[in-house]
């Protein structure tokens, strides 16, 4: 990594906050609706791994995923326009907070049923496989509470008897909704999981992003060189409540504060200083550009406009089939038409 | 009597069930300390305690199946799966043990378990968490489907559904939650599980609805009223067994009628009510009978397309007038 | 043209698609070495190899959700369930992922997905493994359904399916493996998804069925045929979408039809079909549609009793004799 | 374990065997239809545990149930009276092969569905722990191929979480229909599943009915005294195909051969002699009485009525229900009444 790439990954982080931050704003004034699960406390995870993933290795992760859309690629103005639910979005505002992706970035999304898409990456996986796509690793998200679901178990055996090139990686942020490991796991480390299908694995802290990058460039090599599925318990956390309506009983105030002193920004930002890679100043202005990227990114998707009518009935289906029976009242306006 | 919301009325008649009777408890994802994620079980945990409030891990065939399992001992167990979304993962253990183990093994097996699950859209949840799958769920023999569309029903029906030695799956449409009205306080108040009922009276067209619909459908008939139409609306509030008989009584007298669903069109409730009214009412109908539903589309996030998918007030409203009208 | 069974039509349609196109694959359970459980996929193992007869674990999500993420690269994955009693353990992925990722992403995702299943009872398999519940599968648009009732149509709706761009529930009854018919060789004979057809011409009844009951339509149209009635069999052939301007058609001539399904008739697809007729064709209606169907019990395990459930070509010739002299 | 007792559990097993020989008898004869899972070669393992576990402790298992139905204490008269679908069949004839219980003597099934009942078992268990039956143990078998569906895990997961008296066994009869463990799981041993659930765990040998006793009431005393589940892999193998109609295409004659040598009856057998607990001829006559039974049960199954028409919509619903449709020919038949 050069300076450049510094910068480019710090500022990407402060973008992935600042995004949140007034993700949380829109929506307190209502102009994001249905659930927002903010990614905040987590950026080192997915700025971590976006920055040593390569192009053929695909992406994909459940409905905490604004920053993984942003570390996939995706302008931080069409991830806002989709939180909006506006026709610039990747998914034209059909798919929401929930459901981002960018299929030619290689970012398979966003979704929304808890550890459903697990079994759906060890598919992508074996279409690499089964195209000899062979440098392709299919690096796959999800949480602590996740592996507590039968997809999971089904997803993970899968890949280790088929020998998939699969990246699973937990992102442990302790809780899934308001209940901690503990209360849900068997095993409160939850990389022991993939012991119990004879599968590498490992628990790696979350919180530094070089630590991250480190770590995860090493089992990719590994993936690529050996094959085969490998599990990475990254250990992390989530500064905000689990989506906008959470009443927080579940945790200490103080526990919050003190994972928020090992804020990821301001370790890696403590870092680069230290480090000499760069100064206060220059990331101030990365600081400042995030910002401007931001307030950009809201103004695009304000200024964009909402999906027209008739895309309520655009991709049922691929090939053109009749719609037989829309709703009443389409039916109606159709008929005025 | 008295006023409150769907969400007190349902969450009194859990506390009261569990208060009456031990072998009562709940279990799911968020229900304890959480305190239900629509805040239905708040306090629930620090009053009963967490054996009797039971935080799950997320795994919904652990929740229904643990459940099925605990009902067979002869517990009464209440148990939740946030929203009727994720009922499609515990699929097999509603349709293919819940529905079937009494039969199976000739009547050894009794269930007298609960399954409540959140249903319905327009909350800009997205493709996989707006669902209105009712109708799918009123397919299975051995199942008991409920949905009620006013607090006093939600309160009358969750305590038949909780004293029930069947297995019932309870549906709560979430954006009724805030819904208001009347609900007995007697902690004995039951409404029997099966029976359609009367909502509003009305001789000129008959309204079937449950659930959200209902409310919209009093709604309507309130605007029909100012044109002159009198709407009787009825409430089939059980899915199956599905009673028809308050149907086919009004419909004798209107010979029209609109059946009003959230959920979609195609295979769904106004199907077979539609059907039915054929089957049991050929002779007295005057006009084809409407079915308001759900465009046929996975819903989407965006709110002006959501709403566009979702069936108004108003849409009862002009299928009423048409039935009418002709 | 060729005569054979069913089950050599689809297992025909299955290996020429495979010759043709190195992105067809098979995976499920015992697809392989066993050479499937109905023997469809037998020596498609030797032939293809492992990898493109992919032997799974018994894991339906990860079937179904695995099949889906193969498609997504742009493989053509048919997925095999076994039976659609074990697609409830997988219905998530079916109707929450299946059907809707294309419209989530907004066209993004691609699909090209098969997931074959046989449906259907009478074998004494007991309540779980002898279900049609075809039609709660058709309620979810995004999905289509398809389920032939001649091995001709099986070998080119199979054909078709494969080779669509969209995710495609294949629904096979087992006890038709041994119909007969004639099937065309014509590696590229392609049956259309979405189309419903005459499978018998007749002036003077409508009998609506799709899969098993398409035959027993016929032989119940050869027997009204001895007492003068002229019955046209309307074959859906797919329930999703669902093609009624076949059945309308024939419906405006003979102002009568029945429908018969094998699954039960509660929100089934003699609902719908009955509900569409009278949407679309009041007019024409001189009798009410008359439903052959299931009886509404988890099927029996006993022969005689699960057979008195089921839906027999007897029952179709009385209703049709019903709806034709009243 | 006094000698009758000793004697009684050689019958037992070998009236097993017998069973399932007639059974496939009359299979082939039409009279059993459906599917029919043999347990020739297991009973080891069904009679091991029957005899060792108390009345408190709930027995539930798949659909290779009538080993384990015998076990549990359902006259053979009755579990062929099932198999032949009559009215005197422990579920009426509604369930058959893969559906007997008797609720009386804690036996909860027989279940079709690969791994459902696992979840199930879990909630058994529960029951107990909340009504407070300290002695209860919940016993659930499940085969080696069951432990890759979802429901196992998800069933383990919840019982080690909730510390529930579960013994867990696997009977590793070392295929799932054609497909052999290593083709199927990621782990050769089912036992090390387990770990990942951070939960007691053992493989036992299952051919020897001794060696189960010994093994098997160790561990359920350890389950009695410091609660909480325990998974037991059991070796074992089926002769038989998996059901009726098996191509047996997926393991050579003479690995089933090896098997048969090491058969659990003759194991017992030889044990009994060499120990001196009885005499060949002594067992001679047991084996006379299991033939005896075996063909009683088979006269009594036979003359035992069909259910009635009427058993056909009984059980739906406990509360007396309108059964508002019924089959179209019913319509027909209670017109005409
Ligand atoms: C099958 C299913 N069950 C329940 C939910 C509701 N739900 C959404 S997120 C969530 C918690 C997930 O926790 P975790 O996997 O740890 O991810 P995190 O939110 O911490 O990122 C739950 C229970 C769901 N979306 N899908
Ligand atoms: C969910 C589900 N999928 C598939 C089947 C079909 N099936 C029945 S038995 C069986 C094999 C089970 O193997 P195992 O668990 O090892 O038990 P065994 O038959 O060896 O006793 C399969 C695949 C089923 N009944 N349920
Ligand atoms: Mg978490
Ligand atoms: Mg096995």
């Amino acid at each position: 990594m050069d300076k450049k790439d510094y910068l480019s990954l710090y500022q990407e982080m402060v973008v992935i906050r600042r995004i949140e931050e007034r993700s949380a704003e829109l929506y307190q004034r209502g102009k994001i609706g249905g659930f927002l699960h903010l990614y905040i406390g987590q950026e080192a995870v997915c700025a971590g791994i976006g920055s040593v993933r390569q192009a053929q290795d695909r992406i994909i992760t459940a409905y905490r995923d604004h920053g993984w859309a942003i570390s996939a690629g995706i302008d931080p103005k069409i991830v806002m326009a989709e939180l909006l639910g506006k026709q610039d979005g990747c998914s034209r505002g059909k798919g929401g907070s929930m459901h981002m992706a960018d299929v030619d970035l290689n970012f398979w999304g966003g979704h929304a049923i808890v550890g459903a898409h697990i079994p759906i990456a060890a598919g992508l996986a074996l279409g690499d496989v089964y195209q000899k796509n062979d440098e392709a690793v299919t690096i796959c998200m999800f949480g602590d509470g996740a592996t507590n679901i039968g997809f999971f178990h089904e997803g993970l055996n899968l890949s280790k008897v088929w020998n998939l090139p699969v990246l699973w990686v937990c992102e442990n942020n302790q809780y899934g909704m308001g209940t901690s490991v503990g209360r849900a796991s068997a095993v409160s480390e939850i990389r022991q999981k993939a012991e119990g299908y004879g599968m590498r694995n490992e628990r790696i802290e979350g919180m530094d992003v070089m630590n991250v990058r480190k770590d995860v460039s090493r089992v990719l090599d590994t993936i690529r060189k050996e094959g085969g599925p490998y599990l990475l318990e990254i250990m992390t956390y989530r500064y905000r409540g689990h989506s906008m309506g959470d009443p927080e009983r579940y945790r200490a105030k103080e526990e919050v504060k003190k994972w928020e002193e090992e804020d990821p920004i301001g370790i890696f930002r403590r870092y680069l200083v230290a480090e000499k890679i760069a100064t206060e100043a220059e990331l101030d202005t990365q600081d400042d550009e995030a910002e401007k990227i931001t307030e950009e990114a809201v103004q695009f998707a304000e200024a964009s406009p909402n999906p027209g009518k008739d895309e309520l009935f655009e991709h049922i289906y691929v090939e053109p089939t009749p719609i037989e029976y829309r709703g009443y009242k389409l039916e109606k306006e159709s008929e005025e038409n | 009597m008295a006023r409150m919301t769907m969400r007190e009325a349902i969450s009194r008649a859990l506390w009261e069930e569990m208060e009456r009777d031990e072998s009562v408890f709940i279990m799911g994802e968020e229900v304890g300390v959480w305190g239900g994620t629509y805040a239905v079980t708040k306090g629930f945990y620090d009053h009963f305690g967490p054996d009797r409030v039971k935080d799950t891990p997320i795994a919904e065939t652990a929740i229904v199946g643990g459940a099925i399992g605990a009902a067979l001992t002869g517990l009464r167990p209440v148990a939740e799966l946030m929203t009727i979304n994720f009922a499609f993962v515990a699929m097999d253990h509603i349709v293919n043990e819940a529905a079937k183990l009494h039969y199976m093994f000739a009547g050894q097996f009794k269930l007298p378990l609960v399954i409540r699950a959140t249903s319905g859209g327009g909350r800009q949840l997205g493709a996989t968490h707006s669902q209105t799958p009712d109708a799918i769920f009123a397919h299975f023999p051995g199942l008991k489907v409920v949905s009620p569309g006013t607090p006093a029903d939600a309160k009358g029906l969750l305590k038949s559904a909780i004293r029930s030695d069947d297995p019932v799956l309870f549906i709560e449409n979430a954006t009724l939650y805030q819904v208001k009205g009347e609900v007995p306080e007697d902690k004995d108040y039951l409404e029997p599980l099966g029976k359609s009922k009367v909502q509003r009276e009305g001789d000129d067209v008959t309204i079937v609805a449950y659930s959200k619909m209902v409310q919209a459908a009093l709604q309507a008939a309130d605007m029909l009223a100012e044109d002159g139409i009198e709407a009787e609306v009825v409430d089939l509030r059980s899915l199956r067994p599905l009673d028809m008989d308050p149907v086919i009584a009004s419909f004798k007298r209107t010979n029209r009628a609109v059946v009003a669903e959230e959920g979609w069109r195609s295979f769904g409730v106004g199907s077979e009510v539609s059907a039915r009214i054929y089957e049991l009412a050929f002779d007295y109908v005057d006009a084809p009978v409407k079915r308001v539903a759900q465009a046929e589309v996975p819903l989407p996030y965006n709110a002006d397309l959501e709403q566009l998918a979702l069936p108004q007030v108003e849409d009862i409203y002009l299928a009423a007038k048409e039935v009418v009208y002709g």
